[in-house]
């Protein structure tokens, strides 16, 4: 129709496709999904391992009580509250990807951007464990926290922080949930066509009978990209709430005007490293070479890059408004953090995730597969501890030196913390397994077109 | 079991041979109730849908849900504050402290929305459909293809089918 | 009903203005202290019978012997503490019981039962408190004690408010004396060794026995511990009826300051007596390693009146503030809260007062003291003139001018010389208190602060040797003659103890435990191993035990009558107030039957009717012809005491300067016996081995609460410390957790953990006593710390004859082992944070006051506010009806709020609020293991700073409870409403809606909210058992299970049960108050104050005390910045409001800061 | 244009949402039902749950006494027996010595008197099971109610009818609230939590 268009130069960027359109299922799916290198599954056993050591750990907690976490007077948030931020935190970047990118057409995220939601979808689900984890009455928090009608006529507190969150997660969880589902459905047909018996009925349920009708697909795309807009704004506001959590309290290091923004930035951050470090290993395991290209990874380290240097920013300036705003308390804290017992977790921090990121701006090593590997597992590392940092730094020592404490993570906390890892990783590589981690549907939209004239031509060269 | 009816399915390959075959069957007499069937949302057929079914009626969904789910966010905690109306924190209740409301107000907004969107989504694309006809597995791969019920194999319409390009043509 | 009859008396007092001064009158009267009915007390209980009305019938079921098996291996090592499950735990989660308890949740309703009475007495309402008035069996000073019993189990010990020692406040230790009544471990049978086996007998056969056993002899003996009253007399007729003499008859006790006290005076004025020091007629206090407010002769009453006499006042706009300014060589509370406070070298006191002496001496002309007394204290100074030079050596900080200085301000004002204490028992301990007679004597002291001659206090430590008839013949005839006499047989029991009482064929040892309190080194085994038969006669297991042939359980001091007599002619009466919990009796009552089973009765029926007769005695001495006794006795039971205060004949000073003449033990009074700094660094201290401030020497060591309140100055519990200069410690290579050896010169040898505290003297390792029991039977104490007084070697004050436990030669080695201490309190200076604790100087309070006249007083509450219909009635109530029925429902909501001022100026640091509030409040007490992760529950902590040089710090202290902020950072946090604003100020904290998400302590800035991070078990504290089971608890307040927030509540269960009590007399009398009367209503830690620091009450009330204070120059918040200057700190608007410290700028000063010690081998 | 079969799709998919609403709408019971049946929690004191706070619960008593009897025939008022309500938290469950004092000479043939009897001279108490009962952590004080003129059957119901006692009221929290609200009286926590 348009012969114009085709000619663009987007096809030039086409080139380096290797692979066309009709490879797509046969190469992802395979036999229904590909045989996964063995690596896979010593992987998935780790993580299922780890899963079940912290779910033992949570038990023994519930059973025991909080005690058997490291967590005392005055340092009552530690690890747990840590990991609930971390995973929130690397929620964003799928929803970045999907949402955001899919609204300014960066077509770098269509390969990767099923990954980064199901990454989303798993980090989230494992972040809305740790409150539960956390909470000294598990069994009755899960029922007092939402606003549903009790025997005690009371409702839920509405000016409090974890209201918002309460709020907050669960939006983002059920909405990232459905984007993530609404990419899968025709994904999902897809399967479902490649598989016989009961993983054919299974698929053939899962994709809610579609067939790929125009209509269908008239539907699908506004509502698609309606979901994306409705997500936009929620890659700001979930961890900005989560911020609020700490902005809103009176604690020196938390009382802060540019926690939200300095949240969302360094989230973005995580998760942008946290896409990398999933994507690099499995598309080594399933072969995916071909269609996760190199431009589409190194279009997710500038992002990193990117963000990196705003959350450098902000740290800076959190240091400079501490001592310029001559707030006392403010500035202990900032002093403490950096020179006190905990400023080792400080420069962890400062080093993973302001100072080793530098190194993305050559792009030598953006190419370079298992250097930006290290640096994405370092700027985990580091986002972990900038939290670990936020949070235990200002509860040890606040405002009065009579109630100051201390605060070492128990074998308990670790064992969660292990666990929650395992937990995200084993959902992660089943998902991987029986479901196609590239989005196909919209992989094909930015692969060559399936047009008559470059078909002749195709074939025209290979004859020739 | 229910009856399904039968017609042709005719398999396109090429993108551009195939917009072009489903906007010459949209209006011509002969292929009342055909469907249009790809793996990708391509612009050029997409383009062709919003000729043919115009503007999704899904985003009055969302408006709607998002709107509900506005005031609802507004309405729950002052209606439950003012149930029983407690202090915590210097701060009494309802009105009087509304500005968190904000942010139920954009979270139920947001959540409301999502739901309607996909509500409407399914709804009106006809889905969670578990006796859906798969004419073909190719459909969901890499082959267009236009079904028109009630034709036979040596119709009038397959044969236009074919000269539009159809490399293939299926009783179904 | 009783209550409402004076009730509406109460209710008139309410217009009365209070002064501030005036404390006194602020006194609940509305007490129902009913007569003990007579009945059942003293019928042997065998078996426990339930108390007569539970909610349930678990609450009355001894639960304790299944978890008994499970305390065997005690001390779990620190390194498990990161995860704090040992293996057995572990092994327990996976046994079916812990399965069944986790699903226990699930199963149906637990049937529950209700035990009705039989017959109700007429006076007995269940579920309303009775009250019971006795006096404290834990330490001589006989404070006394109202008992709160409900259902019939005491559940709360308060002072009495009319009693004149305590005036309503108890110690920490009086406060937890109840926890030894409920005492898992508490001894239940009469226990017999036969052979080398320990057996359980049944009583008949004991008496059996026992009677035989004395039948056989005469020589029998009773150690017991010092007490006053009836008791004395008792004993003596129980020994003379038995044959034996009534000198066989030995109090030992560790508290020997009131033998020395007693024998200063017994030489300074020729008769015995201690006496009465009233400090609030003191403005200038000079102590000596005194110890006035912890260990010394009675510390409520010396902290009461400090706090009156010596502690800020403003009296009609002018300021008064008394100076109290001590020299010691260990870091006691007493010296914390000195104004100005010195550290000396060990040993060093006598020294100083000689110093005092001789220039109180070049002052004669203002000497207030006759010229023969002061012509003897020549004499005495003359002793030391040679001396005097290498005195002056010793206080290199001190010099000439500032002793003048001091001496100076000795005799301008009143005042009033506290010398020695626990601290200094050494060989001068006697003359130490003699030199302080001599120089009070020249200050005027006797005159009007030290009282001799009227109800003077009583030496519970007097020897029957001494004296023919203990309590009575106090008089002054015979004691001149006498004097030589009792030099000869050496006047101290324990001195004879140890000479005599070999002797004897059954020593019966009566509540006091000699192992454990008397340095190995005197071999208290070795004489009760001689004995033939020893009857320990105890409430709760002692180390005596193991040398006793028979271990009879006698009640607690709760459980018993008796009486006390503490000052001369005013008794303490003792009456049961619980029906015996366990197989236990009387003590005295089991001498009766012992005498009567050796076919000497004594004719008395039991020891009440002893005691009555006793007390018919003084009531037929009385002369009231219009009481009847029955009467008298039914009335003065309620009240708890009564009696006609003694009175004799002012005497005249002696000359005393042969005692001090160096012959005999004089080692210490010349500069050679003070270590160098050379001394030091080869490791030779000396060591002080004081009473601790809270277990004594190791008596109180079994009940949990005290452990766990700790050191005030330390705030490590659970633990011995070796307190060290942090200089010394710098010279010796060590540092805080570093475990060094002390070695005795007796051979034996501690190790113990070192805590550097400021304040301590460079030559003086401080170990308190207190701990290192070594008895299984006792799993609380058992393998707490090391008992210092394995080092000490044996040794007498030759005056006194008393043991010699302070300046013992040690050597000091680091062993390169670290131990934790668990301190509660991690940081130790205030970091500059000026807005936490304050101090305003003198004359900078007076000017503030001087510039506030005539403008509006200072407003802590003028905050400007966004929520500005915080107060308005429709905030809290559901509908707008204020229409209430007249008296018909509770009183309003919106009459209150409730506000405490807490005086920084009078808080010593006691902890007695510490024990109150966790006792009024079933609050859990963790152990060590759990205090050194910083998980104490405490919901009053006692933030300690110090501030200045490192080797004389000042040190503050600060109860911290929850401050009940208005705009509580706390509140808006919880996201399930679990914390809320009361309409009437109060945060209220509800347990049962908490999920423990702990966001709302996160926020909190003061940092006073305690997470219940275990289900703190009922019967155990760590792994040692304890009382918490239900019978021991207070009913009225809720026990938070895991999982849950608590804090200080402001006692608002009182404050309801005011509030219904005022129902009561509104619908009664057809009344319509309001207001609660503020006397009403007490908070447990302001009831307890020894020191009157804490105020509570509605700042609603305009002319409320704690309404005033919050208004007074002084007052201000915590983190609330400055409001004067629109500055408002964190915003928190607490209703807590602290008064500061007011330091007298004018003091004297001879001191600057030195950092380390001149003679430092630095060069 | 496109023909699509709507009934026979409608038909379909909305079976589809009525299952998921049906999901929703058992889970929001269930929810309901575990907050009802099974949590008023009350692990405070005993660590025992009080789960089946409600209404019916109608125990066996050591002796069979008929409040219908004493109460209704008999018209003994409330406070005679049960003194406490007017003065203390408790609202006192009577002592023997009560019960005797009529039943020395009324009834003394009967079997449960003759029981009663019997224990009184025993000096036992009777050992009665506990109808109303609340959680540990709710400190409710009868006195403050029966001053302020509630009646007793407005939380205990009709006893003067009941032969036996069973629990009438649901005493749930909810419950006292209701009645707070209604009457104006504190609904602060503290009231009866602390």
């Amino acid at each position: 129709m348009n012969s114009a268009a085709t000619t663009s130069p987007a096809s030039v960027r086409d080139d380096r496709w290797k692979s066309k359109v009709s490879d797509v299922n046969s190469g992802v799916l395979g036999g229904v999904i590909a045989k996964p290198h063995p690596s896979f599954y010593v992987a998935l056993a780790l993580a299922a391992f780890c899963a079940l050591l912290g779910g033992v750990a949570w038990l023994l907690q519930i059973i025991f009580g909080m005690g058997l976490s490291g967590l005392n007077s005055p340092v009552y948030w530690g690890v747990y509250i840590t990991n609930f931020v971390f995973w929130v935190g690397i929620g964003h970047a799928g929803t970045l990807i999907s949402a955001i990118l899919f609204l300014f057409r960066a077509k770098w995220r269509n390969s990767i951007n099923r990954s980064a939601e199901a990454m989303t979808v798993f980090a989230v689900m494992t972040a809305g464990l740790f409150p539960l984890i956390h909470v000294g009455r598990v069994y009755l928090a899960a029922y007092w926290m939402a606003p549903i009608p009790n025997t005690n006529n009371l409702w839920v507190n509405f000016r409090s922080p974890l209201i918002w969150d309460v709020f907050a997660i669960s939006t983002y969880l059920t909405v990232s949930l459905l984007f993530w589902y609404m990419g899968l459905v025709p994904d999902l047909a897809s399967l479902r066509d490649r598989s016989r018996g009961l993983r054919r009925f299974v698929y053939g349920l899962l994709s809610f009978g579609w067939v790929g009708s125009l209509k269908q697909w008239h539907h699908y795309e506004t509502g698609y990209a309606l979901l994306a807009a409705l997500a936009t704004p929620l890659v700001l506001s979930v961890h900005s709430i989560v911020s609020w959590d700490f902005a809103m309290s009176i604690q020196p290091g938390w009382h802060t005007t540019i926690f939200p923004p300095y949240f969302v930035a360094g989230a973005i951050l995580s998760g942008c490293a946290m896409v990398y470090t999933l994507v690099v290993p499995i598309r080594k395991m399933f072969s995916l070479e071909h269609f996760i290209k190199e431009d589409h990874l190194e279009a997710c380290l500038k992002l990193t890059l990117l963000t990196s240097s705003i959350v450098a920013y902000a740290y800076a300036v959190e240091f400079f408004i501490a001592w310029y705003s001559g707030a006392f308390y403010e500035w202990s804290i900032f002093k403490l953090r950096a020179y006190g017992p905990y400023s080792f977790y400080f420069w962890v921090m400062v080093f993973c995730n302001c100072v080793f990121p530098l190194l993305l701006w050559s792009k030598r090593v953006r190419r370079h597969m298992a250097v930006s590997m290290v640096i994405c597992v370092l700027i985990n590392v580091g986002m972990w501890f900038e939290r670990y940092n936020i949070i235990i730094s200002s509860l040890v020592e606040d405002f009065i030196p009579g109630s100051w404490g201390h605060y070492q993570p128990s074998l308990t906390e670790i064992a969660i913390t292990v666990g929650s890892f395992g937990w995200f990783f084993m959902w992660f590589l089943i998902f991987v397994k029986f479901f196609p981690f590239v989005s196909l549907s919209e992989l094909k939209l930015v692969m060559p077109k399936p047009l008559k004239a470059s078909d002749q031509e195709l074939s025209a060269q290979t004859s020739s | 079991m229910q009856r399904q009816e039968s017609g042709v399915l005719a398999l396109f390959k090429h993108l551009d041979e195939f917009a072009t075959a489903a906007r010459l069957v949209q209006n011509k007499s002969g292929f009342d109730g055909h469907q249009v069937y790809s793996y990708a949302s391509y612009h050029e057929l997409m383009d062709v849908a919003e000729s043919a079914y115009g503007p999704s009626p899904v985003r009055w969904l969302t408006l709607m849900g998002s709107l509900v789910g506005c005031s609802v966010g507004f309405l729950m905690p002052t209606l439950m504050d003012y149930d029983w109306p407690l202090v915590v924190g210097g701060k009494t209740a309802g009105l009087n402290s509304a500005i968190p409301n904000v942010i139920f107000m954009f979270e139920l907004f947001v959540l409301f929305g999502a739901l309607a969107t996909i509500f409407g989504m399914l709804w009106f694309g006809g889905l969670a459909n578990p006796r859906a006809r798969i004419f073909d597995p190719r459909l969901t791969d890499d082959h267009f293809a236009i079904y028109v019920p009630g034709v036979l194999m040596d119709s009038e319409q397959s044969r236009y089918l074919r000269s539009l390009g159809a490399l293939e043509l299926k009783a179904v | 009903m009783l209550g409402s009859k004076t009730g509406s008396k109460t209710l008139g007092s309410d217009s009365k203005t209070d002064n501030i001064d005036n404390i006194d009158h602020i006194e609940s009267q509305d007490q129902q202290i009913v007569l003990a009915s007579d009945g059942p007390f003293e019928a042997p209980a065998q078996t426990f019978v339930p108390g007569p009305y539970y909610a349930a019938v678990e609450e009355v079921m001894e639960d304790m012997a299944a978890t008994e098996a499970d305390v065997a291996g005690d001390y779990a090592d620190l390194r498990h503490q990161s995860f704090p499950l040992d293996r057995r735990d572990f092994l327990k989660l996976f046994s079916l019981s812990a399965l069944a308890g986790s699903v226990k949740a699930c199963v149906p309703r637990p049937v529950e039962h209700m035990l009705p009475y039989v017959d109700q007495p007429v006076d007995t309402v269940p579920g309303i408190a009775k009250h019971y008035a006795t006096t404290c069996g834990e330490c001589a000073a006989s404070c006394g004690v109202q008992v709160k019993t409900k259902d019939g189990r005491p559940i709360k010990l308060e002072g009495l408010s009319a009693h004149p020692v305590n005036k309503g406040a108890l110690c920490a230790t009086g406060q937890a004396s109840i926890q030894g009544l409920y005492h898992p471990q508490r001894l239940k049978h009469p226990m017999m060794s036969v052979g080398a086996r320990v057996l359980e007998a049944s009583w008949e056969d004991i008496w059996q026995r026992l009677g035989d056993a004395c039948k056989q002899t005469t020589k029998i003996g009773i150690l017991t511990r010092g007490v006053t009253g009836s008791v004395r007399g008792f004993y003596k007729a129980f020994l003379e009826g038995l044959g034996s003499s009534a000198e066989n008859v030995y109090f030992v006790d560790s508290r020997s300051l009131y033998a020395t006290v007693d024998k200063a005076h017994h030489l300074a004025f020729g008769r015995t007596g201690i006496p009465r020091t009233v400090l609030s007629k003191a403005e200038m206090i000079l102590g000596v390693s005194s110890d006035f407010f912890e260990t010394g002769l009675s510390p409520i009453f010396d902290s009461k009146n400090f706090s009156r006499g010596i502690g800020y006042k403003n009296q009609g706009g002018k300021s008064l503030k008394g100076r109290f300014i001590q020299c010691e060589s260990v870091m006691s509370i007493t010296g914390a809260k000195a104004d100005k406070r010195h550290s000396i070298p060990v040993g060093s006191e006598l020294p100083f007062l000689v110093l005092i002496l001789s220039h109180l001496l070049s002052r004669s002309s203002q000497l207030k003291a006759s010229s023969s007394d002061i012509s003897k204290a020549r004499g005495v100074l003359a002793v030391f003139k040679d001396q005097l030079k290498g005195y002056r050596t010793l206080f290199t900080s001190l010099d000439s001018g500032y002793f003048d200085k001091l001496v100076g301000e000795l005799l301008a004002r009143p005042a009033v010389i506290m010398a020695g204490g626990v601290a200094t028992c050494t060989q001068d301990a006697t003359r130490i208190q003699l030199l302080a007679v001599v120089c009070n004597v020249l200050i005027g002291a006797y005159e009007s602060i030290l009282f001799t001659s009227e109800s003077w206090m009583l030496n519970p430590l007097e020897s029957f040797a001494k004296s023919s008839s203990g309590v009575e013949n106090s008089t002054e005839q015979g004691q001149q003659q006498q004097q030589q006499k009792q030099q000869e047989i050496m006047s101290s029991d324990m001195m004879r103890f140890f000479g005599k009482a070999s002797e004897l064929d059954i020593l019966l040892v009566i509540d006091c435990d000699p192992v454990q309190s008397i340095p190995r080194s005197f071999d208290v085994s070795g004489v009760l191993s001689d004995i033939e038969t020893v009857i320990s006669i105890q409430s709760f297991p002692r180390m005596v035990d193991t040398y006793a042939d028979y271990v009879l359980p006698m009640h607690h001091y709760l459980e018993s009558w008796g009486d006390s007599e503490a000052y001369a002619g005013f008794i303490g009466m003792r009456q049961p107030s619980v029906r015996p919990l366990y197989g236990s009796f009387q003590a005295e009552d089991m001498l009766l039957w012992i005498s009567a089973a050796a076919g000497r009765s004594m004719g008395y029926e039991s020891y009440r009717v002893y005691l009555f007769e006793q007390w018919k005695k003084i009531y037929d001495k009385l002369n009231i012809a219009d009481v009847s006794f029955s009467l008298f006795i039914q009335n003065n039971l309620r009240k708890g005491f009564f009696g006609v205060p003694g009175k004799r004949n002012k005497a005249a000073l002696m000359d005393v300067a042969s005692y001090f003449s160096s012959s005999g033990g004089s080692g210490s009074m010349n500069s050679a016996g003070i270590n160098s700094w050379s001394d030091v660094s080869g490791g030779s201290l000396k060591l002080i081995a004081p009473l601790d401030a809270k277990l004594a020497d190791g008596r109180h060591g079994h009940l949990p609460i005290l452990q766990e309140v700790g050191d005030a100055m330390s705030t490590v519990c659970w633990d011995s410390f070796a307190a060290m200069s942090p200089y010394t410690c710098r010279k010796l290579g060590v540092k805080r957790n570093d475990v060094i050896r002390i070695r005795g010169k007796n051979g034996g040898a501690i190790e113990v953990a070192v805590f550097p505290m400021p304040g301590v003297a460079h030559d003086a390792v401080v170990v308190s006593q207190g701990r290192g029991i070594d008895d299984e039977r006792n799993t609380i104490a058992h393998g707490v710390g090391v008992n210092p007084l394995d080092v000490v070697s044996k040794e007498w004050d030759p005056l006194s004859y008393q043991m010699v436990t302070s300046a013992v030669d040690v050597k000091v080695e680091p062993t390169g082992k670290r131990y934790r201490l668990a301190a509660m309190q991690k940081h130790n200076d205030i970091a500059n944070r000026s807005d936490v604790y304050r101090k305003v100087g003198f004359s900078e309070l007076e000017h503030k006051i001087e510039k506030r006249r005539g403008h509006t007083p200072k407003n802590l509450d003028d905050v400007p506010d966004l929520y500005p219909s915080l107060d308005k009635p429709e905030t809290y109530m559901h509908k707008q009806d204020n229409s209430s029925k007249p008296g018909g429902v509770e009183p309003r909501h919106l009459d209150y709020r409730w506000g405490m001022s807490i005086d920084l100026d009078r808080c010593t640091g006691c902890g007695a609020c510490m024990v109150a509030c966790s006792l009024e409040n079933n609050v859990a007490q963790v152990g060590r293991d759990q205090v050194n992760l910083g998980r104490e529950m405490f919901w009053i902590r006692l933030d300690r700073y110090f501030d200045g040089a490192v080797d004389e710090p000042g040190v503050s202290f600060q109860p911290v409870m929850c401050q009940q902020c208005n705009h509580a950072p706390c509140e808006a946090v919880c996201p399930v409403f679990a914390t809320t604003h009361d309409p009437e100020g109060i945060n209220a904290m509800t347990y049962n809606r908490c999920v423990g998400t702990r966001y709302c302590a996160n926020a909190c800035p003061y940092k006073v909210r305690r997470f219940n991070w275990w289900t703190h078990s009922f019967g155990k504290v760590g792994k040692r058992l304890q009382d918490r089971t239900p019978r021991a608890l207070n009913p009225d307040v809720t026990v938070r299970t895991r999982g849950v927030m608590e804090k200080c509540n402001f006692c608002v269960g009182r404050i309801r049960d005011a509030k219904h009590r005022l129902q009561r007399v509104n619908v009664e009398k057809h009344m319509d108050n309001h207001r609660i009367p503020s006397d009403w209503i007490k908070t447990a830690c302001q009831e307890t104050c020894p020191s009157d620091a804490i105020s509570f009450g509605n700042l609603k009330e305009p002319g409320s005390l704690v309404t005033r204070l919050r208004r007074d120059e002084r007052a201000y918040l915590m983190l609330g910045g400055d409001p004067d200057h629109k500055h408002y700190g964190i915003k928190t608007l607490p209703n807590v409001s602290y008064l500061a410290e007011v330091v007298a700028e004018d003091l004297t000063d001879g001191h600057t800061s030195k950092g380390e010690p001149s003679g430092s081998d630095h060069g | 244009m496109v023909r699509c079969n709507k009934g026979r799709s409608f038909r379909r998919r909305s079976f589809f949402y009525m299952v998921v609403c049906g999901f929703g709408v058992v889970l929001s019971i269930s929810s309901q039902a575990y907050g009802w049946w099974m949590w008023t929690p009350g692990d405070t004191v005993d660590d025992s749950t009080q789960n089946t706070l409600v209404a019916g619960y109608m125990p066996d008593q050591p002796v069979p006494f008929s409040h219908k009897l004493h109460a209704g025939d008999r018209q003994i008022s409330c406070e005679y027996c049960h003194s406490g309500a007017r003065r203390s938290a408790s609202a006192v469950v009577p002592d023997l010595a009560t019960c005797m004092g009529c039943h020395q000479v009324v009834a003394i043939d009967k079997e449960p008197i003759k029981l009663i009897t019997e224990k009184y001279r025993k000096n036992e108490p009777l050992q009665w099971v506990k109808v109303n009962d609340l959680p540990d952590h709710v400190r409710f004080s009868h006195q403050p109610h029966v001053l302020a003129g509630v009646s007793c059957e407005s939380c205990h119901g009709e006893v003067k009818e009941m032969e036996k006692v069973s629990q009438w009221a649901p005493l749930q929290m909810g419950w006292c609230i209701g009645c707070h609200k209604e009457n104006n009286a504190s609904i602060s926590c503290q009231s009866c939590h602390y």
